[in-house]
């Protein structure tokens, strides 16, 4: 769980109002503490689920026209679904009873008390927490397998890792397993959360092979712009807007001072990294990228993340100043080298930004970070973290694509990627009024 | 009676419908085109890779005219429309055989 | 008004943090507990404001782009003209001193102390909060009536419903009325808010008759796709998202721990029943429809709405999966048995699944539901609240869309309704600058 | 500094629960305060961070699509920007050490105690509340100079606003400067934020000149219609709903009981204006003119900002009155006798309606208004306050925006102005599977 | 073979559709157009400045048939059209060369 | 001069615009077009209702060049774009009498 600092909190608030003198009862009390935690972790869950419409925004923005409806209905299932399975069955698996470090036993259905857990909120405000976490998880390999993946193939996918790939993750790190008990920093899931699915993606978008005509027959590269930059940047907006739920409020304590910093912490990387990758962009292709910048302001989001709560607000620029350097040079590397198609650049800015960020803390982390004289020791965990969360998601992806590929299948047919999949996988189109330039079914 | 098809840059819409309105040419119908001729695109980079925007907007006026008014029109046009500049565009004339006006049934000169 | 359970929270927080001995003074002391039910209420009350844009977007995306600024406008208008209503009278009637158990009668314009309330918050807060729901019962109507109404004729709709329509319905069942006397339970108002908007839609949308080209002349319908399934699909989550304050923030209480479980029975609801539509869709129809499941969506969330309070994760679930049924047949039936024509659905996913969600109370409340051997006492109370309420509404809507339709006029002429209201109601495009299929005005 | 009026609150709230006797601990602790006024004012930081989105959807929902893309781009780009910059440097010349009333002097990255702030919650917290309010200022200036100004002197403006002319400002009147001093009122920032940016944008839009096209050669303004109203809509939908966390949120404390009545008087005074603009449109043009009635409530918001918490719920609607008159004639003032080009109505809600508001404070303000019997003394000061700012911000965007057209470059190029800024300042097209009307780049 | 190029209301395309479908014509194209003629255009106010939207939405559709069909289609879309009212639009024929089926390669009157 | 109409599939306006760059063609124009022909459209059900989609996406390109190259052309154009399936689309052959080079006012044959 994360760490209470609620003393330090208090003896921090203390110092800070020194013209005040304070009562003998000053400590806070715990039915307010579990008032005010409550009604901050909640208001952070229902800010991390909004987060789920930037997801939509900036995947359907980033990709044609003609797939808009598919790429919504993806994101509303797997958020819709991945609830279910994750209260069902995952919730037990990442925080019921340890088991060997590895997986949790208990709590399915919500039906345990889970004492051990030693929450300071109610249950259910917990699991809500929990809940729209998982979703985040799960959603992020849309958006690298839009475009000319099956409907039921992604359905089945977003199941399994809400039930499972997920869940053990987030019990290594956040449920008491191995990783947890090693000192691996990850504060509100740079790694548990996007790097998880950011391999996903990787994998995911590996194994379908690019949409047609993205790449061309000697290889080169094509670009493929989105339908909508005005909605990709709303989704942008939504989603670092929910961040503020997503990294400040996995204190799940608002009596938790550092609620503050963590704010900070965050806006910053997220600032400095969009503007290094307009910079970049500016630089390398002659002119400032919008929908690259859009990424740029994502992946400082991703990289803060793990150490948001660790760093200092100076530390948190420079987080954000490698993760534009890598979501740029990242997201080249995947589309012009590895040849993988990934349209919105989700691997780029979940997978290797997650990473980075996550290794950063192993630096930059004020108590613990190399930067601060505190050895190498953080950053081999940190590293070792990354590394086993990168193996066990390659590894349980890959069965899982494949047996999907060969079960249901993975792709659609040629002539209904072309058509596009909204009029063939759910037989309507997402812009009826509006003139397509291509594949549209007019009247 | 001839058909002209103005094929030109969408700016010069304006001023050719000041020029018909102006030259009593009574109709005319406009539409969203995209052309490429000598004039060829422009080279892009869009998240690190190159495309080339290959066809450009241009706009297609189409307007049916008695035989007798096509050569000043043509004259009227060509001033109104021209830069001197590529991508300025083309006028083709065609020959139409009848003209339906629906509203009355008249055919012919009369119709348009 | 909403129980008070803030002596069992607090036991039940003591339950929880077993390992922690508790002072004396545990109880939240007054101050700080309206401190934190005041901002509690406040952020609820934002976060259901912001339904109104989840309404314009759902409303707007799922009708054509000919009249997409006609709709803006009228979602606009309805919560403009309904605050200030609302703020004058309508409070007032809904919450004022109780006259013979149907209306209220003291507290226009914000005036009186409103001490009988024994509210635990500001007055103001309790208003702002009162004026967002009020607006949400108002704003459902303009979906189900898009596309062919006279402007006028809704602006004095919807000051009428905000000034004693709803009002009256809310003293009943919120302010003291006969209802609330008699043990109805509608926690956060699916008879309240969601049905009083879905009986008017209904009687609003059978009065003013189908759009053109919605019915053949044997009466077969026709498909009128919207012009937006993105802007439909952010609506929802921004819906889903404004819920979270609509639910969990009525209980007025940031001190009461019940908040945590009511987040997970909305989110439950809403997660099943979208799944449960687009299983029923994807079975029914070949393909799963996508803007049928968002308004599965809403129809699981409109459903919970009455219960959130009293009934159990596991129960919210069952409850999801009567209103995803419920709202796919009941759209068709409305469709194609009543022919009436509602664009978005309004009639189905508000008036059937708020209905519906409050019986199901009577089922499924823990503490005086059937299913856990309470009889059938409730589930009778709660039939007798929907039938009142739906009398009510259908009765005054009835002569109010009557008298519009005999003066002013309730719908626009033929030809402004085939090239859309938009220029002729407003004088302008909403989309200027894209070709739009039909009725477009170009240059 | 916002006055604490705690206890105060303390005393309200015992009165309001007269049945309810009162401990004598009753006074809620500092580390509780602490705790709720730090989520307080978190929140309200990022509802009013989402402002962002909302000023993006507006400016470029009433644009034109070619630019649409380059809007989103400085939206976003100015809050990256100015959001380091501020924290590196605006901070501190806003609320470091008073410099004879007029700049402060410490606090520089964050890395002072500022124990003379005397703040309740944590210097983070705080930071990240001022440096969003600083981020809407910047803001405001990108919609008035929209579709013409180069991109690179854009991001140098909003790097200079950022850093120093609105932080003076700032100073002046929350930084403990001079006009603070003199009791000058601006709860929120009506003058500090909306003039602001709406006096930048006065300059900035006269010196770049109009669009080409905007004015005939008789000087006859032509209407050049925004591409999405559905978008415009929707930000303002959001900017609503953001200005519940600018308003309530600028007491910094969730502890202090006015914030409910402050939610209250920003929503009537948005509500009455834009159903005053309704009518004034409805009257001059013949129908309800739907940008112009979305300009109307945002005018409301921006005119009560100054005075939400000094003014009564009745006099925030006499405001909201006076805005939507002022705003109305304001911009057919502005369009059509200065002859200024403004595309989105920026100077007449931000400039005008900013510093009405701030005036009106001087008669509604229950405490010191003249409407309220206590003279013309709090009149002067607000004129006196509003002209100072007009004055500094007048002059100083004045050098600015020289000496950027003198060495970079103000205003894009003819061509590139009519292509569209997104192909020449970009390299690519917000809408790439839609025909747009003018100046698209098919294929 | 001629092509018969109609240009009216848009709301008029479903009823000549199925008119086509009647007679047995079996090809047809369609696109939306924006046109001026007699109909003008309206003056509307947006935000305080009036402008004028003077090209009006119409469709184009276009079929290529036999010459001895030409004659009485022309005047069942005639009688299908018109509504009497200004903006009804008008029909053009024009003489086609040569037609090519690109499935089969079949030419001329066999490739309509 | 004559014009070729070409109305096929959007997925082979890249192929097309290939052939005419290697063929020399220097001009065409091009336009989103919907058609119907023997290839009917498709029925789909939008939340409980059955529709059809009949008309189908379709580009239309136009190029006027001179008589010399139609044939040759038309050969070319049919390998390129002919699938064998329904759908392929037809190309048309018109007279056209005159074009006008805006840009510097040349006519005929030199303007195209
Ligand atoms: N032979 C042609 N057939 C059809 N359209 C043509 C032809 N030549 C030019 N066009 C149209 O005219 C437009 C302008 O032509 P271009 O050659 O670029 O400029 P210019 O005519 O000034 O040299 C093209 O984009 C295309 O739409
Ligand atoms: N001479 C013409 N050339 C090309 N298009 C024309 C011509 N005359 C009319 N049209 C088209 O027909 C449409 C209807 O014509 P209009 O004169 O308004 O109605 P009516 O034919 O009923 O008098 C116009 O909007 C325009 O698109
Ligand atoms: N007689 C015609 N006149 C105009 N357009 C036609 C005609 N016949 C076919 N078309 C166009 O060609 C397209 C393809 O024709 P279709 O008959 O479906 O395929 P195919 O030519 O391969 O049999 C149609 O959608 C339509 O746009």
């Amino acid at each position: 769980m994360k760490k209470k600092i609620l003393i330090f909190a208090v003896v921090l608030a203390i110092m800070l109002i020194p013209t005040l003198t304070l009562a003998a009862d000053e400590e806070i009390g715990e039915a307010t503490k579990m008032a005010i935690n409550t009604v901050w972790t909640l208001l952070a869950a229902f800010l991390v689920f909004f987060m789920q419409a930037g997801f939509a925004m900036v995947e359907t923005g980033l990709t044609r026209a003609k797939n808009a409806g598919n790429i919504i209905m993806k994101n509303l299932m797997d958020f819709a679904i991945g609830s279910v399975a994750f209260f069902a069955v995952g919730f037990a698996f990442m925080f019921g009873a340890d088991q060997g470090g590895f997986i949790g036993m208990s709590g399915f259905f919500g039906l345990d008390k889970m004492e051990h857990l030693g929450l300071g909120i109610p249950l259910e405000a917990f699991i809500i927490f929990q809940t729209v976490f998982a979703a985040t998880a799960a959603t992020i390999v849309s958006g690298a397998m839009a475009e000319r993946t099956k409907f039921i193939a992604y359905v089945i996918y977003s199941a399994v890792i809400s039930l499972i790939i997920y869940p053990v993750v987030g019990h290594w790190v956040w449920g008491g397993g191995w990783l947890s008990k090693m000192g691996f920093i990850d504060f509100a899931g740079s790694t548990v959360v996007h790097s998880v699915g950011g391999w996903a993606a990787l994998i995911g978008a590996a194994i379908i092979g690019p949409r047609i005509g993205k790449y061309n027959k000697d290889g080169k590269p094509n670009a493929i712009p989105g339908h909508s930059i005005t909605l990709a940047a709303l989704g942008v907006f939504i989603l670092w807007f929910g961040w503020f739920g997503f990294n400040p409020g996995s204190t799940l304590a608002g009596t938790d001072m550092s609620i503050g910093r963590i704010s900070m912490t965050t806006n910053l990387a997220a600032a400095v990294s969009a503007t290094v990758v307009m910079i970049i962009t500016w630089i390398r292709y002659g002119k400032p990228d919008v929908s690259m910048t859009l990424n740029g302001a994502l992946a400082g989001l991703v990289a803060i993340t793990a150490g948001c709560a660790a760093v200092s607000m100076i530390g948190s620029m420079f987080i954000g100043l490698v993760a534009g350097i890598v979501v740029v040079f990242g997201i080249e590397f995947i589309d012009r080298v590895l040849k993988i198609d990934d349209p919105v650049g989700a691997i780029g800015v979940h997978g290797l930004c997650g990473a980075t960020g996550t290794i950063l803390v192993g630096l930059f982390a004020t108590e613990t970070g190399a930067f601060y004289g505190h050895g190498f020791n953080q950053l081999l965990v940190q590293a070792i973290g990354v590394g086993a969360v990168a193996v066990w998601v390659i590894a349980t992806t890959f069965v899982l694509f494949n047996i999907i590929k060969a079960t249901v299948g993975l792709r659609v047919e040629k002539e209904h990627e072309e058509t596009g999949l909204d009029i063939h996988e759910h037989g309507s189109e997402a812009y009826a009024d509006f003139h397509i330039k291509t594949a549209d079914t007019l009247f | 009676m001839k058909k002209l098809e103005i094929i030109t840059r969408p700016e010069k819409l304006e001023d050719v419908k000041e020029l018909m309105n102006k030259s009593g040419i009574c109709g005319m119908t406009v539409s969203m085109v995209s052309g490429c001729g000598l004039q060829k695109g422009r080279k892009e980079i869009y998240r690190g890779t190159e495309y080339t925007l290959n066809l450009l907007p241009k706009v297609k006026i189409e307007t049916v005219v008695a035989d007798r008014v096509v050569d000043g029109l043509l004259e009227s046009l060509i001033r109104t429309v021209k830069t001197g500049e590529i991508g300025d565009g083309k006028i083709f004339v065609y020959n139409v055989e009848d003209a339906v006006k629906i509203r009355t049934g008249e055919r012919g000169d009369l119709a348009i």
